[in-house]
């Protein structure tokens, strides 16, 4: 293979691959010998040296991995600590109500109170340690429970889950009978 | 879910349309509605779905294209700046969307084909960088959010649930079909007939207390034309239409087979 | 900071996320404005084209991801394990498409334009992470609002959804003065 082309291709191996790769194998993509392939990587090596490069190349044995150069270490844990900006959008906030005072509920049944999966949100708010796994439920493929937990209390002032208000008996059926009641006008016009 | 296969070539009756538009060869701008519509009936009498949500969408497509028909028929309705308004200009719009929307899923499908030669990366976080969890700010992340404020985002989604049921519709049982019995319409048609000699078709139909009524009422009048045991005239258009019983011909029963 | 350091940096922390990294997070480390980072990129970007390169940059609206340059993909999965594809039916890639370009949108609208009704596509295109919820309208019923996510430009190869490929405007304005002629009606698309 022409000398360029195969530095991008093991450039591009040593990358994706993350992992080390024994040198046989590099050697058997770019259909050259092992020396050629292990004199390539020497020159590639030399070449990551240069200063405004970040990543550079370790050989183990019989085997070569690429890797971010130590020095630029210390940029790796200030990336790391970057600030994220959380924050609790509508669909988490729904997602929450919803576990918070529906728990112990499954994923499924979440789904089924707002109408679209809801995957993402439940593993922000596990992330956030506002939610947590309580369980499983005793159903078909035992489906994992949700419920709130003692961050979620603290964060908005509440001393048990028991404290939290209740949509009581009455009150749905006055959703109901509200529903009821516009739909009517709407027949009505 | 009971989707045939058959169906399967299609994505809706939006993509039947266009594909018998394109078979016939015809233009999306001047569709030869009659001949469509025909075609289209055909397909989906072949449907053998018992998916009534599939199959209703298909329904829903045909009656605007009957629709549409029955308008090509009438006189074009002129709209305020007096130009003559096409029946089938919003299908054509609804069609022509559609179109670009399927030219641009083509276009997006290319794309991934090209985009899926890029790989990527596992991350590679040394352990120190991997297991550092930003602490959450609880502070900004519930903000002024109060439980009260949960409360109300709750009551709103459960409201929002009922909302969906429809209260009318959840309601309906079975649907029972309105017999209209043909054969004492016919009798009573006739009957009218014999003993007023000119009527309105207006009065006749006035007379008739449901949708159904009206329909069988008007096919049996139709049947009554076709052999020649009443006449119809019509000043105007819109204007009354006037029946005259045709004394002249055969007094033998009206035969209403053919209507199926 | 120095540039030759900045690109260095840049280049390492690219390597090691592996995933998407914000250009905000970026600036922030090398302690630069995000215009001079931005360039720095472009710079980057620029030096990757080169020969023996074998890694690139691809940008997704406001975030940089590293990734394999395409020519070089048929030696790659002779060693590399391709990712997880998922199948898009034409249901699911019309439906998204309608999202892609009219978004944001409400179920009830892609159903106006399929004729058919899409929330088995909604679906499985969230399971994918290639939309998601971005928010409810302000309408009756408050419905859900769907949007692209970033997933959706790296499987799709777009930049950004300002650059997602257009019928171009010549041959919109040709179909209508067609249609416009042949049956004197206003289109309105």
């Amino acid at each position: 293979m022409e000398k360029d082309k195969a530095k991008a291709v093991l450039e591009a191996i040593l990358f994706t691959m993350g992992d080390s790769v024994e040198i046989d194998r590099l050697a058997a993509v770019i259909e050259e010998d092992k020396n050629t392939t292990r004199q390539l990587l020497e020159e590639m090596a030399a070449d990551y040296q240069k200063e405004d490069r970040g990543i550079g190349l370790t050989t183990l044995e019989d085997a070569v991995q690429m890797c971010t150069k130590s020095e630029l270490y210390e940029y790796l844990i200030k990336i790391a600590k970057t600030p994220k900006k959380f924050v609790l959008t509508d669909t988490l906030l729904e997602t929450l109500s919803i576990i918070a005072y529906k728990q112990p509920i499954t994923r499924l049944e979440i789904e089924k109170v707002r109408g679209v999966s809801c995957d993402h949100a439940v593993n922000r708010l596990l992330e956030f340690d506002l939610i947590t796994e309580v369980g499983r439920m005793d159903a078909p493929g035992r489906p994992l429970l949700f419920g709130t937990t003692e961050q979620f209390l603290r964060s908005f002032g509440v001393k048990s889950i028991d404290e939290l208000p209740e949509l009581s008996a009455v009150q749905i059926e006055e959703f109901k009978q509200q529903a009821e009641s516009e739909v009517q006008m709407q027949l009505d016009i | 879910m009971a989707i045939p296969v058959k169906l399967e070539v299609f994505e809706g009756p939006l993509d039947l349309l266009l594909h018998l538009i394109d078979k016939n060869k015809v233009d999306i701008y001047d569709i030869p509605i009659v001949e469509i519509t025909e075609q289209y009936l055909e397909y989906i009498r072949q449907m053998e779905t018992e998916d009534m949500n599939v199959m209703s969408e298909f329904l829903v497509m045909a009656a605007t294209l009957i629709d549409i028909k029955c308008k090509m028929l009438l006189p074009k309705e002129v709209n305020e700046e007096g130009e003559e308004q096409d029946p089938r200009a919003e299908l054509v719009e609804k069609l022509l969307e559609y179109k670009m929307c399927k030219y641009m899923s083509y276009e997006l499908r290319d794309r991934m084909v090209d985009a899926e030669r890029n790989l990527y990366k596992r991350p590679t976080l040394p352990p120190e960088v991997a297991q550092y969890r930003q602490p959450v700010d609880y502070e900004e992340l519930i903000g002024d959010m109060t439980l009260q404020r949960l409360h109300e985002i709750f009551k709103q989604m459960m409201k929002r649930q009922e909302d969906k049921i429809d209260p009318v519709r959840s309601t309906f049982g079975r649907i029972e079909k309105d017999e209209i019995d043909l054969d004492l319409k016919t009798t009573y048609v006739e009957a009218y007939v014999r003993s007023h000699k000119t009527f309105s078709f207006r009065k006749l139909l006035e007379k008739q207390h449901s949708r159904m009524e009206v329909i069988v009422t008007f096919l049996v009048v139709l049947e009554m034309i076709k052999t020649g045991r009443i006449g119809i005239s019509q000043d105007d258009i819109f204007a009354d239409i006037i029946i005259t019983a045709n004394e002249t011909a055969d007094n033998g029963p009206v035969q209403l087979t053919s209507l199926g």
